[in-house]
């Protein structure tokens, strides 16, 4: 058949299916592929809130979106190009964010009577005509994978189970992706078990052979490789880059890394992926609960190493108490707090940057503590290695936000060298003549750490106030008042070792947009959209990797704006701390959707916004 | 440089400041006989560490002059577990009370205990808050009355013992205040076993509490309120060991040794791996039986602080993939490309 | 108006909604015995709720038409005890997991427990972390391989019977999901029993930790492995009952029916007031002893829940002086005085 | 002997001694005889952290502080008119807070040798002439209380033991206060002893004795009554004013009250209070923590009472938690934060205001909560009644913010008489027809409360987000943001029920106060001091109750001052609060001694910067 390739910019491609149905692993593997293929990508995973839901319904699909282009991708995108739906419930619950006209690729023996009154359909939609304004693309992927699997022995629902593989061979071959790389995937995932390994290779091709042989599907995509730098890439999700900063920021700082957590989605995975680095001397203690999980790690801090904790917003809560006691006893310790949609158990599975508030304000007593945050999966490593540099030079805990769509997301890393890794230089006291456990540092008002084992320096901790010096108990007013302010101002000053915040997008606008955390790509991608289309409107954008404390800078480039606006996945946060500091009438743009912020949401936004102030002043 | 354990002696854990104790408490017994301990470990005087929650048994860390830390209430396992698995070679004893370790704290107690980490947990159990000043406490006696149960407790009080064989800790021992012999003798024990050890202390406070524990602790009382256990020797006690536990069934009762005979008494062993010794033992209380004083059980199993710091070692002498070029790449290449 | 208990069916209890287990989750027929049990208590269904924390198990209530509430983390048997003491007419089910209530949640719990609330705890004992997806959890085996445990989990598991009776509790017993008849009838035994109740059900998770308990529950392997209590009978086991247990010294042991003779072993008595048979019991386990199955424990005592009430009543009763009037002058005018 | 008698408008004096000397009962008692002589009064107890700190100690004193005046009273004053010290510590610790020219009466028989160089005295201060400056009467109390109990039969220690109703006796008559009250208190309180209630009779007397034929204390002094309204009166500390608050909520609205709380300083008084008040249907439960004191009190909301739990700082940090599930489940709860000096442990027996923010902002996710400060001792009775009355007609938990001064501070209380106290009206769902979990009342925007019990309203709740109207678990994006919106706008809309904010001193001013909880009356006076001196200066003075939401009026009323204070006993947190919301550049006078704001110190500040800012604008 003759095949005709056109070559796009960008390509928004979203697998759905059920819990069950391997999509997860369908959408990493394209991923990886097209990370190869050279473009430049970001990822989406949304899973269920059930681990596996009543298969056919609505609440247990599970989806993937991955963006991939030639140029920039800074998100994974609003409006997907193609749909792939393996099932009634797959097509009807994703089938409104689909690009006007795009494609939808159905697995059209899913559609059964029962599958299909599951979720309301009356008719086939495949069938009815109500698709229409799509270009529909209906197979028998089922069949087709439990013929092409035969030759493997595997039979019934072990064969059906590769249909997956069928669908992503599918889509490598329309989108012109590699499938080496997946295929070495298959050969060391089930090395043990030949049959599975070789079904799913002959579904694989299955799936490619298909999409070369099918008539509706002779038009292939090609996207060519984006311009990275030049480097070694590889794709990586948010938790890993996190895991890999701290493991980073244990050697460059010479410190052992002990990891104190329980449980909780989103950020269970870093636990995971440090739990199985004990031979990179990193130890991992899985303990009781939250509080356990935080105690574990001050534990670990006072001995001498880098105590880290890790939890999402429930988790954060409960560690409160101890965060005022790391405050007060003055020692290193990373907070990572993965955000997922609140409040209470809210929406566990889904993206929030709603905690920013707690992270600042959360504890009783006046009890600053800095906090960062990071813009992109692969920026949650650079910011785990910054929280780490943070907390030992000034002794101080130090709150690291990402949430659910950094954890799970994933995007092009270029791998640094470590060599190119600065050190993180830490001094632990061990001169008892010159001990004093209160006695700090003048430039960064740090205290010594001296930890347990070192001969001389005993001393006692605790969460009474202390004395200046000394740290002996001491309830004297004055006493508590100088070191109110000496702890305040400890944290105030680590924004001396910041960089100049840069404006992205036209510096002089009208309008000034300010972000943080995971809505960097859609914040950029929305100013750059207002920047380039043909209006004369502008937009300037400053971004924040640090909260708190603020940048000495911000304040006179916010006030150089007429109209600042903050966008936020959450009722509106760090809009009120901007406010607060610069007394600017800066707007809160707010969505609590789940997901990223929608990028023609933000553009509209801004134009509208900039209609209104043009003239103004 | 480590300093030389064998020359350390009481003075130098002795702290510069003044106990803040109410005059009287029973508390400065513990510490003083805490104080005759720790030198005699043979353990370098930077080594040994003290955590503590809050209360007034809290306190301690300030009172002994090495490493201390005074955290939050009830939290203390929390910290001493990580401090312990991030440096196996400190010697760790934890001190917390009725309230901070078994209300508040009971689940971070219980786990400690259940993982066997290698520190000693000192209880002092006065039957009520003392720090907060006289409310009752999750081992108060039924019906006390308290500032908070003016009508009297009616909670099923905890026995601390038994919940701690119940967590599975391996090491399980009762002492009190009055008996500073018994108490040196019994931290001693701790001292000496390697994994997590809890002692229950009976503890009078003198202000909120006063003669709680009278009727097992008085000189006068002991002998017969007290069944002190002694490995390999009968269930024994009263003024001249006049009387003996035995088994009936499964149920244990008090009779006359002569009538009964020393050799069908119940014999005691810590070492018995199944727990239901140690738990009847452990649920003996006045009237109807003597209150048992030493260690109840005491089983050998390896520590988790011991073990975490093993899978260190071990992964890292089967694996040499460990530099952070090779981590970046998830320790294989299949999965990265190069641009040029 | 209350509603006729007695015409109660299993259908009224039945949701309008889909459970969301996986398929083949030992989930399910724990639900389903619950909901043959909940008609036939006699309660009116408005009077019965269910109350849980969080974790797949504790998705629970919302598969029971009646109410519900699925909590926090942990923290179910908190919100069940202010429930239950604030309207003891209440009839209260607590569903929890092995994460759920013995790691975060093993202190209320266990206070639960002790205070003796008249509150059913149903514990999903999967020895797994199900709904964050195959962590290792308390009850898990050491050297279980998991995400979080790659090269073995290096504690010490909690055995769930042991810390009930640890903590106090009066009723203990364990069941399994494989096993409905007994389930149903052991959810029987508990929603009989006036006090706290603790039910440990082994539950298969198909998903994480598949087969986990399948040496104890398989068709095949249950007579061997099990020990089916029963009170009054002889503590036998075996496809013909021809093993035993029978003490040595406090030593339990297993012994060869036949040679031993049933008069000689230990006969099920789950009414001892001292807790070491049941603590006994609640130690054996694979591949030394047979697993129990049944009631370990049930003794009688008043609960807390009636306690508080009778306390407002006999107050009430004995004070008159109970108007806002006399409580602003703090029920007497000494320390008062008028402005004319 | 002949005596004189001076009038004076107002006194303050501070007992002090080591804390087995029973300050803490003198200066109560003392109390109560100044509110039966008439007197508006304020008290401020200053315990040590200590239960009972080794006799003779520094750390070990224990203070009382009271003033007591013909006019209005609303703090116990900056500096002590005379000073009890009954031992060389109280004395060392407590000399320099005296007036200039102050009286120090010293217990003589304290000023060992041992006693005096266990506080660094070298000489004894009341021989050495180093008091000069003061008139100083040194009375040996000890030696003249054992004389005069002889009779009773007590000795020794026990004789000793009544040294305290000396020194009242003594300063009773100094001051010209009633000793019925006393005597009454000392009848009931020792009714099994005879002895003991005897020997403190006769030590009593023999103080007023003693104040009668002394030369030193020829001047008696008298302190008019004070113009208070017609009513009957007693003196009442926070702790108590607010837990017959919750009894009398509970009572109005029909409702069981049910506390559910875990003892911490310095909130514990009102469970102990509450604990004691079976008769009267209250049930208190106290718990294994503060997580499970809030998660009882939940659930007995949940079953149809008045759930309650008390804390102070790092007890709210452990309640977070579940003070989101409650926000979620929107169920009726009043959280108490006595607070105290934080962060961390801190200073437990000093006052704080430093808990605002976390009030405010101490959970995860989107997270409004309504919050509302006493202001005053007897204030807190009205607070309780309010917290109850917001929390059961929107459905949602309330904070009741407090603090160490309020708890154990006391002030006349004009006893209500209970029928002019408002109902609550309360009305619990019973219709199964009409039940909908989540349909809410269109004004309020509050759900229906069905408890369990209730035939035909079967239900489930938690923590997952919830579908609007009906209240099922729902992921669905815009629901979110719906529910999101709905819990906001529910608290927001409470401000409707407001009254209108009042402008104190002189509302034509330059300088606008704002103020919140406890430190109105030190702002209330300095704003007084000011208005009434003999410059042209004036202030004006908000004070707020209503925290959040921000009562309606109050940014017309903020925005018509050139320059905005606000003082606290924090580092500044409500100062954030008004910036950001107003915009304006409010300023923070913020001091951490743990004490109420000193109301010089405030004068002082106040006048400064209407010096600086006359001729602005
Ligand atoms: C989070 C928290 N809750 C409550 C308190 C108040 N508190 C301090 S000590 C204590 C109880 C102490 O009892 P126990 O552990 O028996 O110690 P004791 O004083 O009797 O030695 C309480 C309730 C606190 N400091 N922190
Ligand atoms: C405060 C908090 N911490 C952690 C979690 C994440 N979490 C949810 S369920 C769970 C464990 C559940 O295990 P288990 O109780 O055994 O229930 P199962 O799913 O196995 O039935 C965890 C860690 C959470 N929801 N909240
Ligand atoms: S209150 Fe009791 S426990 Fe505390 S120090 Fe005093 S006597 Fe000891
Ligand atoms: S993950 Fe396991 S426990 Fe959870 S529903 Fe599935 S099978 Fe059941
Ligand atoms: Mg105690
Ligand atoms: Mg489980």
């Amino acid at each position: 058949m003759s095949q005709e390739t056109v070559e796009l910019d960008s390509v928004i491609v979203r697998f759905a299916g059920d819990s069950g149905d391997g999509m997860q692993l369908v959408g990493s593997q394209f991923s990886v592929a097209s990370a190869i293929a050279g473009n430049d990508l970001s990822t989406l995973p949304d899973y269920p809130a059930e681990i596996r839901a009543p298969a056919g319904t609505v609440y247990g699909v599970s989806g993937f979106q991955i963006q991939f282009s030639h140029g920039k991708t800074l998100t994974p995108g609003d409006h997907p190009d193609t749909l792939v739906a393996m099932n009634p419930a797959a097509l009807k619950t994703n089938v409104s964010t689909l690009k006007a006209g795009g494609t939808i690729i159905a697995n059209a023996d899913a559609f059964t009577e029962r599958n299909m009154s599951m979720v309301g359909y009356e008719t086939n939609p495949l069938e009815d005509g109500s698709l229409e304004d799509y270009s529909l693309i209906a197979v028998k992927m089922t069949s087709l994978t439990v013929e092409a699997v035969k030759e493997s022995g595997l039979k019934g629902k072990n064969a059906r189970r590769c249909t997956n593989f069928f669908a992503l061979g599918l889509i490598c071959s329309l989108y012109g992706r590699p499938l080496d790389a997946t295929e070495q995937f298959i050969d060391a995932k089930f090395a043990g078990k030949p049959e599975i390994q070789q079904a799913n290779t002959l579904a694989l091709n299955a799936g490619v052979a298909y999409a070369e042989s099918t008539e509706a599907l002779s038009v292939h995509y090609q996207i060519k490789p984006a311009e990275l730098d030049p480097g070694l890439y590889r794709s990586i999700e948010g938790n890993k880059a996190l895991a890999y900063g701290l493991v980073t920021a244990a050697e460059k700082s010479g410190l052992q890394l002990v990891l104190a957590s329980y449980p909780i989605t989103p950020a269970t995975s870093i636990l995971e992926e440090l739990a199985a680095l004990r031979h990179m001397g990193v130890k991992t203690l899985q303990m009781e609960d939250e509080i356990a999980g935080i105690g574990a790690a001050l534990g670990a801090s006072w001995a001498g190493s880098l105590g880290v904790t890790t939890t999402s917003g429930p988790g954060v809560c409960l560690k409160s108490e101890f965060i005022g006691l790391a405050l007060i006893v003055e020692l290193p310790l990373v907070i990572v707090d993965v955000q997922r949609g609140g409040p209470s158990t809210g929406l566990p599975t889904k993206t929030e940057q709603s905690d920013l508030m707690m992270a600042m304000y959360g504890r009783h007593g006046d009890s600053s503590i800095p906090i960062i945050a990071a813009k992109s999966p692969s920026d949650a490593f650079d910011c785990a290695i910054e929280a780490t540099r943070i907390a030992t030079k000034y002794m101080t805990p130090v709150f690291l936000m990402t949430d659910g769509y950094i954890a799970n997301g994933a995007e092009p890393w270029s791998i640094p060298n470590p060599k190119d890794i600065p050190e993180i230089p830490v001094v632990q006291h061990t001169d008892p003549e010159t001990f004093q456990p209160y006695k700090r540092d003048p430039l960064t008002l740090a205290r010594p750490w001296a930890v347990p084992g070192t001969p001389g320096c005993e001393h006692r901790l605790g969460g009474l106030e202390k004395e200046n010096i000394t740290g002996d108990v001491c309830t004297e007013p004055e006493n508590h008042a100088l070191m109110t302010k000496l702890r305040h101002d400890k944290v105030e000053g680590i924004a001396r070792d910041y960089p100049a915040q840069q404006i992205e997008g036209v510096a002089d606008s009208d309008l000034l947009v300010v972000s943080w955390g995971s809505t960097y790509g859609s914040v950029s991608q929305a100013v750059e959209a207002v920047n380039h289309d043909d209006t004369d409107k502008t937009v300037a954008h400053v971004h924040l990797r640090y909260i708190n404390p603020l940048p000495a800078d911000l304040g006179e480039i916010i006030k150089g704006y007429k109209k600042v606006i903050v966008p936020e996945v959450n009722n509106g946060q760090f809009v009120h701390i901007l406010r607060d500091k610069y007394l600017v009438d800066a707007q809160s743009f707010a969505r609590v959707y789940g997901r990223p912020l929608a990028i023609d949401e933000l553009r509209d936004e801004f134009i509208s916004v900039l209609s209104t102030t043009k003239g103004a002043k | 440089m480590s300093t030389d354990p064998s020359a350390l002696t009481r003075k130098d854990f002795t702290p510069n400041q003044d106990l803040r104790w109410c005059p009287g408490c029973g508390d400065y017994s513990i510490h003083s006989m805490l104080l005759s301990v720790l030198p005699t470990m043979g353990v370098p005087k930077e080594k040994i560490v003290i955590v503590s929650g809050i209360g007034c048994s809290s306190r301690f860390p300030y009172y002994v002059d090495t490493y201390g830390f005074h955290t939050i209430h009830g939290r203390a396992a929390t910290v001493a577990t990580g401090l312990k698995a991030a440096n196996p070679d400190l010697n760790v004893w934890l001190i917390t009370g009725d309230g901070d370790g078994l209300s508040i704290g009971g689940n971070h107690t219980l786990h400690l205990l259940r993982r066997n980490l290698d520190i000693n947990v000192i209880l002092f159990n006065n039957e009520i808050y003392g720090l907060t000043k006289g409310q009752y406490s999750p081992t108060s006696t039924k019906g006390l009355k308290t500032k908070t149960s003016p009508m009297g407790s009616i909670e099923q009080p905890m026995r601390p013992c038994a919940y701690a064989i119940g967590a599975g800790a391996n090491f399980v021992a009762r002492t009190t205040d009055k008996n500073p012999k018994h108490l040196k003798a019994t931290l001693e024990r701790a001292a000496g076993h390697s994994g997590a050890c809890f002692i229950e202390v009976l503890q009078n406070c003198v202000i909120f509490n006063d003669g709680v524990h009278s009727e097992v602790t008085d000189k006068d009382k002991a002998a017969n309120n007290q069944l002190v256990l002694k490995a390999g020797e009968p269930l024994c006690f009263g003024e001249n060991n006049e009387k003996g536990i035995m088994l009936d069934g499964f149920d244990p009762k008090v009779v006359d040794v002569s009538q009964a005979g020393e050799d069908n008494l119940l014999r005691h062993d810590p070492t018995i791996e199944d727990i239901g010794y140690a738990s009847m033992l452990s649920h003996f209380s006045l009237p109807d039986f003597p209150v048992p004083m030493g260690v109840f059980r005491q089983t050998d199993t390896v520590t988790y602080d011991s073990m975490i710091q093993q899978q260190v070692e071990v992964a890292k002498a089967n694996r040499s993939d460990n530099s952070l070029e090779e981590l970046y790449t998830g320790f294989s290449k299949a999965s990265t490309w190069e641009v040029e």
